[in-house]
């Protein structure tokens, strides 16, 4: 087990976390972290995968995607926040169903 | 719990873990060592004379996908302006709490925000650093500015915001049209005004990125839920 | 390029119609029947050519080496021809009998958009030309049926729509199934596809696709349902679309199919002919015995039309020259009857509200031009002599007997005898003296007349002049020769 | 080098620097600014189709490096089909929403304070590029810039249903877009490249992590293209959106994230190591046919009808796949078959949110129940109905009609006909709820008072009008359609169309 293998397989892990929170968790703010947890995960898997290469430094191209998709993740985030926060104000709820609401 | 309730549960777990195998699968299965396009950066880089090969691959080679990813970014602010709660009382409210030491802090810090931002846009070229690291100190000391009554959080969404959001990305346009003027391909900077265009680009970015955080967090002010207590 | 004409001036008409709105019926009444009149003279003209042997042929590009292509051969003609100078007939009716109904604009328009489609039909040259405009027509029947919006309506067109679509996807699958073996089929007397290197199994099951797809339309038993119901449409509508234009396109799509798709050698050598032959004739049974029970008149009119148009079917499907003749030319003939009988079932509507046949009694003495002249529908559509009815169903009997299938003969003479029971009820009960106090009221309104008179005129001149060079009969037997080899008329 | 080589990149750069320009301007001169942007977004994209059809694809180097280091944009045929549709939608979009949004003024910026214009461009221009990329990262830049407008531009419906409904959508979105780059993570990782062209050709020998990259980004995108069982967020988003932007998710944002779908299946894909991913597609086409139809002959609304519709006519899009395998005559005709759908659903599909629209301001509602005498009192609308949906049942002479015949064939030449009958039972069930809704509209009003629309309301029913007549017409347009496929790089590897 090398660090190349390592940092894809918890990337993996987390990954695998964001989808089950995603689909699983009620809370709009949960699912948001879920998010965050899979664009995380998929973050670590490309860094990781970098490190494979021989040369002195790791390979700057998934670096680079890297860069972008944390931004391109900001954003999403950023928008998701406004929207929870929107729908909040207008029906007081923090999940899609009421029902939810009330088991949390 | 019901039986469909239950099976709705456990599907999401399902699919994590079937997900979890697939990526780990498909990890294992790769080689220990891989060059990707690592060499062919090098030898780009060692050509242009830049150091920092990642700037190498995001402003230059890969120039274009940080083109679309600045339209993301005003994008989403775009995004979060259209849905924000436009109330003067809700914008008083946020410069009347302003407390005095706050004040001073502003005083003290944005200055210092300031020359921390140019510099990091200046050394972006050579080592970490660049628009949006500049961005974000500067978007830091916007919000100071309007948190402490200095700057007037109803200004979201004015004139000289708004100009001052869409400039990075119709500054990167038009120079990326530039190329095309004068020749080359799209993003194609000519050789000997190169350094001076991503410049350019990285200030005028620098302030879109850090006006489009000011936004973001102004525009998320409320006066909360309307049917509190459901 | 006159070719698109017919099919052209029509719909260009009904979109004109669309586009002027409800409230300018002068320009409409203009533009529909200049409309008619342009379209028959184009038809007239292409026909004068094609009995010089000018055939003209026009393709638009469509799909990947299909195009939608017209000719005007004479088969094709002399059912756009029908269709056309019938259309401007009615128009003349239904101006009058929807001067105070709603929703004209449409109703025009669609009108106009039927008769394009089904000159479309009869002018295709090829099979998927056909199928295209055949669809055409099945959709835009459709508001027609449903025109009064009631509760009926909806219904009435709601089974239409069950019967027409599912025959369209059979006619689609068939019309597919075969391109994909034979590649594009244009129609050719004699038929089009012997040459197929083809399991004889999948030509019959297309065979039997094509039939079910166009059985709808020509009402072959079981596909004949949705005829009866679709007579809640108003009067014109039944006369022209539900008489004439819709359910001959069924009919016209079996001549094609037998007679230059298949062509008669190979619909006889596969078998495919007489079971087709068989339903036809049943189909003409049924109707006629159906037809005698009715008492609604309209639904009577109905069920006769489901005998005829097998007529036209079982006369195709003998596969000999005389009798498919015969077919063709009953066509024609059927048409110019049927319609007369609509159009006074339409004026007895709108001028006594009578619409039973029980209601009848009396009605000739008011209204005796309008019942003369359905009386003269009537005996020709019994096959009295020297009537149009009568010599379509001569030549279908000569030809069954010529074919060795006398069977078939002495059916269209039982079906012509059913044809008397059915009709007679109707002229005798109106000739009869009144039981009630109906004793005065008008004759059918001037322009509702004019239209009945002149179709009744045509069902005798079509009889009186059929040996004319022109004449229906005259010209069938010049338009399905070319598909029997060796025979002249 | 002239400037007719840069035309897929004006494709793209003229609405971006629109839509930032309008975000200047302000709301209300937006609306005119995002008019010009229209036009002059248009003129480049027409002119690229033409450039297409004459001289082939055109490969465009952005900065000058080309693969594997840089991005190349590629615009084969089948590109600038997808260009043009979002075109002639995108523009028919922006007409009908200056007429449909009520002019601004101070008080009253429009809705989401006047920045619908702005989003607008923003979606086209992330349409454009999403099309013409042939890099598969950038395609995730793409996918993101799509889903961000999208989201923003359903929720500027006021009111929590559409909130609720932009969320959910972004959620999608988000999973969709991650699993996408994990794909693509695992794709460098195994090939070390991101070009579409080369990655072509290096997975003639795949691995085990090319082929799961692969089928991540695919899955990922069936999210995003909302295949059944994958189409949970679509029906209530695009309900809830403010009808131009319905329009255009449903005609082009769908059709952008298949166009994909697309590109990886049959260019980058080597043929023969699908495994039994393309029948498993069309698999899920025919369930989502089905599917959709069911639930659009049950929907009491007007626009979940027509959502429920596109659930259903997605699917006819995956019929492809397992037809292609096939190769030769089969693909050929299938692809065609597949790009004119596109295409025709595409314009008929807008057709009817924007009628949609209309029926919304026109009558208050749209509660199909309610709908009677829409044909008196409306017939503009009711004839876009109907014309729309003759393409929707796949009846001649629409391009839905062309899209059946060509798919049909294809699979009876193929042998398995059975894809022919889901098409033919799809055109029977699409027939059943669209007659639903005719007949309403033809149904007699009753003596309900005819409520007043404005004017400039009213006339906005022409746009919708013109598409759906295109539609409707399109099999005429059907040999053009065929030139542009056999320029694209699927058709010329089996040398075009057969006749």
């Amino acid at each position: 087990m090398n660090p190349a293998t390592l940092y894809p397989l918890a990337g993996a892990f987390l990954f695998a976390t964001g989808v089950y929170g995603l689909l699983a968790r009620k809370h709009l703010l949960h699912k948001v972290i879920s998010g965050n947890f899979l664009g995380s995960g998929v973050f670590l898997v490309l860094i990781g995968l970098a490190g494979r290469s021989s040369a002195e430094s790791p390979d700057p191209v998934p670096q680079a995607m890297v860069l972008t998709g944390i931004v391109v993740t900001v954003a999403l985030t950023a928008l998701a926040l406004a929207l929870i926060k929107r729908y909040h104000t207008a029906t007081g709820l923090t999940t899609f169903d009421p029902v939810d609401e009330e088991q949390l | 719990m019901s039986d469909r309730r239950r099976l709705a549960a456990l599907l999401p777990a399902i699919v994590a873990a079937a997900v979890l195998a697939v990526i780990v699968r498909a990890v294992w299965s790769l080689p220990p060592e891989a060059e990707g396009l690592s060499v062919a950066v090098s030898r780009v880089a060692a050509e242009s004379g830049i150091d920092n090969k990642i700037t190498v691959v995001l402003l230059d080679l890969r120039g274009y996908d940080t083109l679309l990813e600045v339209a993301v970014l005003m994008l989403a602010t775009v995004a979060v302006l259209s849905l924000r709660e436009d109330r003067d009382a809700l914008y008083r409210r946020i410069s009347e709490r302003a407390a005095p030491v706050l004040a001073a802090l502003t005083r003290l810090l944005v200055p210092l925000a300031l020359v921390v931002a140019v510099h990091l846009v200046w050394v972006g070229a050579v080592r970490p650093g660049g628009a949006f690291q500049a961005g974000a100190v500067l978007g830091a000391a916007g919000i100071l500015l309007a948190l402490s009554g200095y700057a007037r959080p109803q200004w979201v969404g004015r004139g000289a915001m708004r100009s001052a959001l869409a400039v990075g990305l119709l500054t990167f346009l038009g120079i990326a049209m530039l190329s095309i003027v004068a020749g080359g391909e799209l993003l194609e900077y000519p050789e000997q005004s190169r350094k001076t265009l991503i410049l350019v680009i990285e200030v005028l970015l620098t302030l879109s990125i850090g006006a489009s955080l000011v936004s973001l967090f102004l525009s998320s002010a409320s006066e909360g839920p309307k049917e509190a207590g459901r | 390029m006159t070719v698109w004409l017919p099919v052209l001036l029509p719909a260009i008409g009904g979109v004109l119609t669309f586009a002027m709105g409800e409230s300018r019926s002068r320009s409409r009444v203009a533009i529909n029947l200049g409309a008619a009149a342009a379209s028959v003279a184009v038809v007239i003209g292409l026909t004068v050519d094609a009995y010089a042997g000018r055939v003209a042929t026009s393709t638009v590009a469509m799909l990947p080496g299909i195009g939608l292509t017209l000719s005007s051969d004479l088969l094709g003609l002399l059912f756009a021809a029908v269709a056309t100078v019938l259309w401007g007939v009615t128009l003349v009716y239904a101006f009058g009998y929807m001067s105070h109904a709603e929703d004209r604009a449409r109703f025009f328009g669609f009108f106009a958009l039927c008769i394009a489609s089904a000159n479309g039909v009869a002018l295709a040259d090829d099979l998927v030309s056909f199928f295209l405009f055949y669809e055409v027509l099945s959709l835009a029947t459709y508001p027609l049926v449903v025109h009064s919006g009631t509760g009926e309506a909806l219904a009435a067109g709601r089974r239409y729509l069950y019967y027409a679509l599912g025959g369209g996807s059979a006619l689609l699958v068939g019309v597919v199934w075969l391109t994909v073996l034979a590649g594009p089929v244009s129609f050719a007397p004699g038929g089009a596809i012997a040459h197929v290197a083809a399991q004889a199994w999948e030509l019959r099951a297309i065979f039997g696709l094509l039939v079910a797809g166009l059985g709808v339309k020509a009402a072959l038993v079981p596909l004949h349902r949705w005829l009866p119901g679709a007579m809640v449409a108003p009067a014109p509508v039944s006369a022209l679309l539900h008489a004439v234009a819709v359910v001959k396109a069924g009919a016209f799509g079996m001549v094609r199919l037998v007679n230059e798709v298949y062509g008669p050698e190979l619909a006889t050598s596969l078998g495919v002919a007489a079971p087709l032959a068989a339903l036809a004739a049943a189909t003409i049974l049924f109707g006629s015995v159906v037809a005698l029970r009715q008492d609604d008149i309209k639904a009577r009119l109905a069920y006769s039309t489901v005998a005829q148009l097998s007529y036209i079917t079982l006369g195709v499907a003998l596969c000999s020259p005389l009798a498919a003749a015969g077919a063709v030319a009953h066509l024609a003939h059927h048409a110019v009857m049927k319609i007369t009988m609509f159009f006074t079932a339409g004026s007895l509507a709108e001028t006594h509200h009578v619409k039973r046949v029980s209601a009848l009694d009396g009605v000739g003495r008011l209204m005796p031009i309008t019942m003369a002249s359905f009386t003269v529908a009537a005996l020709g559509l019994a096959g009295i002599p020297p009537l149009a009815g009568f010599f379509s169903k001569w030549l279908l009997g000569i030809g069954a007997v010529e074919g060795g299938q006398a069977w078939a003969a002495l059916l269209y003479v039982t079906s012509g005898a059913l044809a008397v029971g059915y009709m007679a009820p109707i002229v005798l009960r109106a000739v009869r003296p009144s039981a009630s106090e109906r004793v005065e009221g008008p004759e059918s309104d001037l322009v509702l007349l004019w239209p009945i008179v002149a179709v009744a005129l045509l069902t005798v001149l079509f009889g009186v002049l059929a040996g004319v060079p022109g004449s229906p009969v005259e010209w069938a037997a010049r338009a399905v020769a070319p598909s029997f080899v060796g025979w002249t008329p | 080098m002239s400037l007719l080589e840069h035309l897929p990149v004006l494709a793209i750069v003229v609405p971006l620097a629109g839509a930032a320009m309008a975000f200047v301007t302000g709301p209300r001169r937006s609306a005119l600014e995002c008019a010009a942007t229209s036009v002059l977004t248009l003129v480049p994209v027409l002119l690229l189709a033409a450039r297409v059809l004459d001289s082939g694809p055109q490969r465009y180097a952005v900065g000058g490096w080309g693969g594997p280091l840089g991005i190349v944009l590629l615009a084969d045929g089948t590109a600038a089909l997808f260009l043009v549709l979002i075109g002639i939608v995108g523009m028919a979009v922006t007409v009908y929403a200056a007429g449909y949004f009520p002019t601004p003024d101070e008080e009253h910026p429009g809705p989401g304070h006047g920045l619908f214009w702005t989003l607008w461009l923003f979606m086209w221009a992330s349409l454009n590029a999403l099309v013409l990329t042939a890099d598969v990262f950038n395609v995730y830049v793409c996918l993101e810039l799509v889903g961000l407008s999208a989201v923003a531009l359903v929720t500027l419906t006021e009111g929590a249903e559409a909130l609720r409904a932009g969320m959910r959508y972004l959620f999608a979105s988000i999973l969709g877009a991650m699993t996408y780059l994990l794909g693509v993570s695992l794709l460098y990782a195994s090939t070390g490249l991101l070009d579409m062209e080369m990655l072509s050709s290096a997975l003639k020998t795949p691995s085990v992590a090319s082929s799961t990259g692969l089928a991540l980004m695919i899955a990922a995108l069936l999210l995003k293209t909302a295949l059944v069982p994958m189409h949970f967020w679509l029906p209530t988003a695009h309900a809830a959106a403010p009808s131009p932007v319905s329009a255009a998710l449903s005609a082009l944002v769908v059709k952008g994230s298949f166009f994909v779908v697309l590109r990886l299946m049959l260019d980058v894909m080597p043929p023969g190591h699908l495994g039994g991913a393309d029948t498993l597609l069309g698999v899920f086409g025919a369930a989502a046919i089905v599917w959709g139809s069911v639930q659009a002959l049950v929907q009491t609304r007007l626009k979940l009808l027509v959502a429920y519709s596109t659930v259903a006519q997605v699917g006819y899009l995956f019929l492809v796949f397992p037809l292609a395998g096939a190769g030769g005559a089969v693909l050929s005709s299938a692809f065609l078959g597949t790009g004119v759908h596109a295409l025709s659903h595409g314009l008929a599909k807008a057709s009817m949110f924007l009628a949609a629209g209309v029926v919304l301001k026109r009558f208050g509602h749209d509660r199909i129940a309610d709908l009677a005498g829409v044909a008196r009192r409306a017939p503009v609308l009711a004839a876009t109905f109907a014309l729309a949906g003759v393409t929707m049942m796949g009846l001649p002479p629409s391009g839905g009609f062309a899209a059946k015949w060509l798919i049909a064939g294809a699979s009876i030449t193929s042998g398995d006909w059975w894809w022919a009958a889901v098409v033919v039972a799809g055109g029977l069930l699409a027939a059943a709820y669209m007659f639903r809704l005719l007949a309403t509209f033809m149904a007699s009003p009753g003596d309900a008072p005819e409520p007043a629309a404005p004017l400039r309301v009213v006339r906005t029913e022409w746009v919708p009008l013109a598409l759906a007549t295109a539609s409707f017409l399109l099999v005429f347009a059907v040999p053009v359609v065929t030139q542009l496929a056999e320029a694209g790089s699927v058709l010329a590897r089996v040398g075009g169309v057969a006749p």
